[in-house]
């Protein structure tokens, strides 16, 4: 096993026995932590598919993460006012079974991705970011003055979505819930990564005239990356809606964007455990910064500057060397 | 609805477009020559503002308030660039859009740390108060049209310093091959430096001229910042014609799409309805426009094939 | 090193946990570009905590940085870690909205400073929910108790696009008798109202009523000073807050707002409340300060008569009201909201300084508009 | 007279006032080796663009196994068995040789939209890879990262992926760009065992290799073919000889 593997095992072991830890000496706080980690990584590993493997530098990923966020909370919101979502062509009242609000949030995100992409790949380089950027403050000004479904205020849903079988109020439990998400995840990202198709694209990203002169569609392959890659953030959107049991613009900003986006940077672009440091150590910085001093986002700008500048390939890279793993 | 009024509105969308197009004309060059996508442009921005604000609290002079707010930004701009941007150029993107994330954090917590959370005060001077009329009985303020004067002259002599000057060919040279100016022994650690300093200070300079009739606070820099970014796509990255042309097209339909549209939708729909669909459309017009303009035009109005 | 850190992050907060007998988180926004609301609600709230002098009371501060989500997480920290008995502070309706509903079913008291939005004034409210401050559309009502009283016959309104602007608006069109010249719907965190003024102008209206919280507002009014439209301005307080007025600069001399509050309030509470803020703090008080200040003294007051732990007991005592406000009188609704006098101010200045002083009531003893929706 | 596989009737291209391709026609026959020569500047990389699909010929068609391929994309092309190779080197630097291969063979199979099984151990696409780069002889470099190869295994590699399409042509830009004497020997040895596989149209500056390698020979001067012919037809060319040869020895 290469040490990266190593490590990634060992931080995704950590993040998995930390909570239980937590759970054993009654400190629920730390699994709400431990589970605003796990929802953010799973974002960070969606993004990661179309930035690390595709290298489309997406600045608007919070789009799909609010998509997948509004899913949960119009969903919910039907069940919770009595107000079914629409009376034909039958009675649908909406709904708060989180499987079913998964799938709708994956489903909403992956046609956002599609549409999106279909437009935005059309262009590449700094025109990509931009455009990613711009769609993302299309969706955030529409959700302000969506009054439909609280406008700025957001919507509030007071009791967390249900999970067969499970308690998802128990903080422990939907811990395990979205843990078990990631990790599948991370699984499917490892088989995408290695798959005829995560190959194709890693070799439109590095070399499109090749990709083109064996028959493959450069631009079709990304497509098909952006659209895999919105479901996954749209997904996390679902779940970090329902641990926080609400949902607001701010999940649309394009600082979400950025913040996303710096999971991946701090943990190590295109690794696959990557974005799951880079959402670790951030959660954790948030933590700990933020109770030292008011000013800490100057403390966090200075040491992503030094991570941007100084440890390329990121805190997996800086632990487990530059290279990849190849095989 | 009257001609004035469609008339004064005009007026307001090319004053917001002539205020974009300083900052996009700096995102621009600075794309155009190092190829650096800079997010941070923004907090220069809000430099400009609050180092003409805090001068103007001292000195009570808007001359003064202005160059502070040029050299405040420059020398802002200068240091960044020798510091952090300079290990940027030969990056990809996506470290160069990280990299200006931090900085934009650093800026604006750096800005709040010094300047305190509350908005600085800075104000129209005496001589550019008030409203004068115009031609056909506008009342329009003599400020806005002396903004719209500045802009035009800053964008005057920008094209100027770039067709004419020495400056100005090695900015295009370096635009077109960057190989070839290090081959004709130009500086070019410098030159970059000074285009930095250049972008940063147009942005300064709208910060310092947008501040007087707005609020100066933290955080000022970034929705004009993404409007920036609008404008120089619409317009094709690199090119300060593009910026012109996608600056004003972006405050004219900024402008007049929040006039119209709600009142567009009141011709059938109820009167509280029409006015919030035709906010929130318009809130998002400019971003239909960009995807419109890149249907059509993949890399902008005035961009070079790709 | 992830682990260890994180266990020792828990002994920490353990080890704090165990120390006071009352525990009460402050959650409001204390960095980016709203922190000025924030700092001076946290420092009306303190003055009032050191002032009372008690051992047996820890105040935990959180900044939730303006952001809901962010709000919630700080939230379930207090709760689950801290251990908190009640929750305070929040300056922003949409991150009440946030963190009220769920903190008051997992049993805590929350009082608000100052977030008091219709839904937990009328279906959403709740036993352990108290608004200190007012219910979001006292100010706008009391605007338009003013407009009809000033014989303001056809004004213009403005305000955000956002849920707040519209309950202000509604709430101004509650009490406003005359005919509207125009109502229009702004960008929320729009920068430039040009378009807006022009519209005013072109509108032949007699006077403008408008709601721009924050930067907004600072905008909008240097602006329309400069615009030669000469109407006469009335809007609530929310734009000449203590802090802004120096902002915005002379604009805003002259213009009639609303208010719950003020510093020149002849009562002996007020009189003590600004005297110790400016000596504390070296500025003069906010309305947010005000109620935070307030808040506080509520607080210290039910403590007085009974346990944080007896919930029925506590609520009782919270909801007698018995303290001595800086707005003079001050009693509860049945959905534990306040029944107050709402003034008309007129900004001034003093010296140097802008401020603001009363110049008549807009409306008395009102409570609000949800009271009959509220089934408690 | 055999169907020739690739043809090429009247191309003309113009950039402004450049005409870069100035009615081209040109024609490759199975089993042989066309080699397209001439000066810098001479058009070749815009004919091997139009060739491709790349860039679209103003006037004029391109034929390809009988059929007119002139509106189809480049991928639409290598598909039906159009491989090409390039004067730089594109190859996904940062994966492996065998990756590099596997990919052409993912290209030909025309499938890459399977998630879940590694595309290393799919064996219709490993041995479809492996077979091509045995015979290049980069067998035993298969797990070596590209971007640690010498410049000649890249171009070999370049070969090998073209081969794992099983192509009808191929296209071949300079493949011996930057290759010293011994790589391009070793090279030219390669490319003459390939046609029997099938046809190439080489663009080729080494003369040596041209010589030792083309079954016919077009000069290409100022967007026309100025002579096509045998290797000794082509040197014992007066025109060729002013406008090419006698400059350029």
């Amino acid at each position: 096993m290469s040490r990266e593997r190593i490590l990634g095992a060992v931080v995704l072991l950590a993040l998995g026995l930390v909570p239980l830890a937590a759970h054993v000496m009654g400190e629920p706080f730390t699994i709400t932590l431990a589970t605003r980690a796990a929802i953010l990584a799973l974002a960070a590993v969606g993004l990661n598919i179309a930035l690390g493997i595709g290298g489309l530098v997406s600045l608007g990923h919070a789009t799909f993460f609010g998509i997948g966020g509004y899913a949960m909370g119009i969903l919910a919101s039907h069940v919770q006012n009595y107000e079914p979502m629409f009376e034909w062509p039958f009675l649908f009242e909406g709904s708060t079974s989180m499987p079913f609000i998964w799938l709708v949030a994956v489903l909403v995100s992956a046609l956002a991705a599609l549409l999106i992409g279909l437009l935005a790949l059309r262009t590449s380089g700094v025109y990509f970011i931009m455009i990613t950027l711009a769609f993302g403050q299309m969706f955030y000004f529409f959700s302000i003055s969506w009054s439909a479904y609280g406008g700025e205020d957001g919507l509030s849903i007071y009791v967390r979505n249900g999970f067969p079988g499970l308690n998802t109020l128990d903080p422990i439990q939907f811990f395990g819930l979205c843990y078990a998400v990631l990790c599948l995840v991370l699984l499917g990202a490892h088989l995408l990564a290695r798959s005829p198709f995560g190959l194709a694209l890693g070799a439109a990203r590095q070399s499109p005239d090749r990709v083109q002169a064996v028959g493959l569609d450069p631009k079709r392959l990304r497509l098909v990356g952006f659209v895999i890659s919105g479901a996954i953030t749209g997904l996390a959107g679902a779940l970090f809606a329902d641990l926080n049991r609400f949902v607001s613009p701010t999940m649309f900003s394009w600082q979400t964007s950025g913040e996303i986006m710096v999971f991946i940077i701090l943990g190590g672009v295109g690794r696959l455990f990557g974005p799951v440091v880079g959402a670790a150590v951030f959660v954790m910085l948030e933590h700990f910064l933020g109770d030292m001093s008011e000013f800490w986002h100057i403390w966090l700008g200075l040491l992503l500057l030094a991570v941007v500048l100084f440890a390329r390939g990121g805190l997996v890279g800086l632990i487990a060397g530059r290279e990849k793993a190849h095989d | 609805m009257t001609p004035i009024l469609i008339a004064e509105q005009v007026l307001n969308g090319l004053q917001s477009g002539v205020m974009l197009f300083l900052m996009a004309a700096g995102l621009t060059l600075i794309f155009g020559v190092m190829g650096l996508i800079n997010l941070a442009h923004g907090s220069l921005y809000m430099v400009g503002a609050f180092a003409a604000a805090a001068t103007a609290a001292v000195t009570g002079s808007f001359v003064l308030a202005l160059v502070a707010a040029l050299a405040a930004a420059a020398a802002a701009g200068a240091l960044v660039e020798r510091l952090v941007i300079r290990r940027l150029y030969d990056r990809d993107h996506l470290d160069q859009v990280l990299a200006t994330f931090a900085l934009i954090l650093i800026f604006s917590e750096g800005t709040r740390w010094i300047f305190g959370s509350f908005p600085l005060y800075l104000d129209i001077p005496e001589a550019l108060s008030g409203p004068v009329t115009l031609p056909g009985g506008i009342q329009y303020p003599l400020y806005r049209l002396f903004i719209i004067g500045m802009g035009l002259v800053v964008a005057a002599l920008l094209f100027w310093l770039i067709a004419r000057t020495r400056l100005g060919i090695r900015i295009r040279a370096g635009e077109n091959d960057r190989e070839m100016i290090a081959a004709l022994g130009v500086d070019i650690a410098r030159l970059y430096t000074l285009v930095f300093a250049l972008g940063a200070a147009l942005a300064g300079l709208a910060g310092a001229l947008v501040g007087a009739i707005q609020s100066v606070q933290v955080g000022m820099g970034e929705p004009v910042l993404i409007l920036a970014f609008v404008v120089i796509v619409i317009g094709g990255i690199g090119s300060i014609e593009g910026a012109l042309v996608g600056a004003i097209l972006v405050g004219l339909t900024d402008t007049l799409g929040g006039i119209f549209l709600p009142q567009i939708f009141g011709l059938f729909m109820e009167p509280a309805a029409a006015t919030q669909t035709g906010a929130a459309l318009a809130s998002m017009a400019i971003y239909v426009l960009m995807a419109a303009v890149l249907a059509w035009k993949p890399t902008g109005l005035f961009g070079a094939k790709s | 090193m992830l682990k260890q850190l994180l266990a020792s992050a828990a002994l920490v907060a353990c080890a704090t946990a165990a120390s006071a007998e009352v525990k009460v988180g402050l959650i409001t926004t204390l960095s980016g570009g709203g922190a000025g609301l924030g700092i001076d609600t946290r420092d009306g709230f303190m003055l009032a905590i050191d002032e009372a002098g008690r051992d047996d009371l820890e105040v935990v501060v959180e900044d939730d940085q303006q952001k809901p989500d962010v709000a919630v997480q700080i939230a379930d920290r207090m709760i689950q870690s801290d251990k908190v008995d009640l929750l305070t502070g929040i300056v922003w309706s949409n991150l009440a909205m946030a963190v009220v509903p769920s903190a008051t079913a997992q049993g805590l008291f929350y009082l608000s400073t100052n977030a008091a939005p219709a839904q937990l004034a009328g279906r959403g409210c709740n036993a352990n929910y108290f608004s200190v401050s007012y219910q979001n559309d006292n100010l706008h009502e009391a605007a338009g108790a003013y407009a009809t009283s000033a014989d303001f016959k056809n004004t213009f309104i403005l305000a955000p696009n956002y849920p707040a602007g519209k309950d202000s608006l509604n709430g101004f069109k509650r009490f406003y008798e005359g005919e509207l010249a125009g109502e229009i719907y702004t960008k929320l965190g729009q920068t430039d109202y040009a378009a807006e003024i022009a519209q005013i102008r072109a509108s032949g209206a007699d006077s403008v009523f408008f709601f721009l919280p924050g930067g907004m507002g600072i905008s909008f009014l240097k602006q329309y000073a400069d615009s030669g439209v000469d109407l006469p301005l009335v809007g609530p307080a929310f734009s000449f807050d203590q802090n802004i007025l120096q902002a915005v600069g002379d604009a805003a001399l002259g213009v009639k707002n609303t208010s719950s509050w003020n510093k020149d309030l002849e009562n002996e509470s007020n009189a003590h409340f600004v005297e110790a803020y400016l000596a504390k703090y070296d500025r003069l008080p906010s309305l947010y300060a005000a109620q935070g200040y307030d808040t506080a003294l509520l607080l210290l007051s039910a403590l007085e008569k009974a346990e944080i732990t007896d919930k029925d007991a506590f609520r009782a005592a919270l909801k007698e009201a018995d303290f001595a406000s800086v707005r003079g009188a001050f009693e509860f609704s049945p959905s534990h909201h306040p029944i107050q006098d709402i003034y008309v101010r007129e900004v001034i200045k003093e010296g140097d300084i802008l401020t603001n002083k009363i110049v008549g009531t807009a409306i008395e003893d009102r409570g609000h508009a949800y009271e009959d929706e509220c089934k408690m | 007279m055999t169907e020739p596989v690739l043809e090429t009737r009247g191309l003309v291209k113009s950039f402004g006032a450049l005409r870069a391709s100035d009615g081209i026609t040109l024609d490759l026959r199975p089993g042989e080796i066309h080699a397209v020569i001439g000066p810098n500047g001479a058009g070749k990389s815009t004919m091997i663009k139009q060739l491709s699909g790349n860039i679209a010929p103003d006037e004029g068609t391109v034929h390809f196994l009988g059929r007119d391929v002139t509106g189809l994309s480049t991928m639409a092309r290598a598909r039906a068995g159009l491989a090409r190779t390039f004067q730089v080197s594109a190859l996904a630097m940062e994966d492996t040789v065998l990756q590099n291969a596997v990919l052409g063979a993912l290209g030909a199979s025309s499938s890459p939209y399977r998630f879940f099984r590694p595309a290393l151990k799919r064996a219709e696409l490993r041995d479809r890879a492996m077979a091509a780069l045995e015979r290049m002889g980069l067998a035993d470099h298969a797990a070596t990262v590209v971007s640690e190869l010498s410049h000649g295994q890249r171009r070999q590699l370049e070969v090998a992926v073209a081969l794992t399409l099983q192509p009808k042509a191929f296209l071949m830009d300079e493949p011996m760009a930057g290759l010293g004497g011994e790589g391009s020997q070793h090279l030219t040895g390669i490319l003459d065992r390939l046609r029997a596989e099938a046809p190439i149209l080489l663009i080729e500056h080494d003369m040596d290799a041209v010589f030792a390698l083309a079954d016919r020979i077009s000069v290409l001067v100022y967007g026309r073919i100025i002579a096509t012919g045998t290797v000794e037809e082509i040197r014992r060319s007066p025109e060729v000889r002013d406008a090419y040869l006698g400059d350029a020895s």
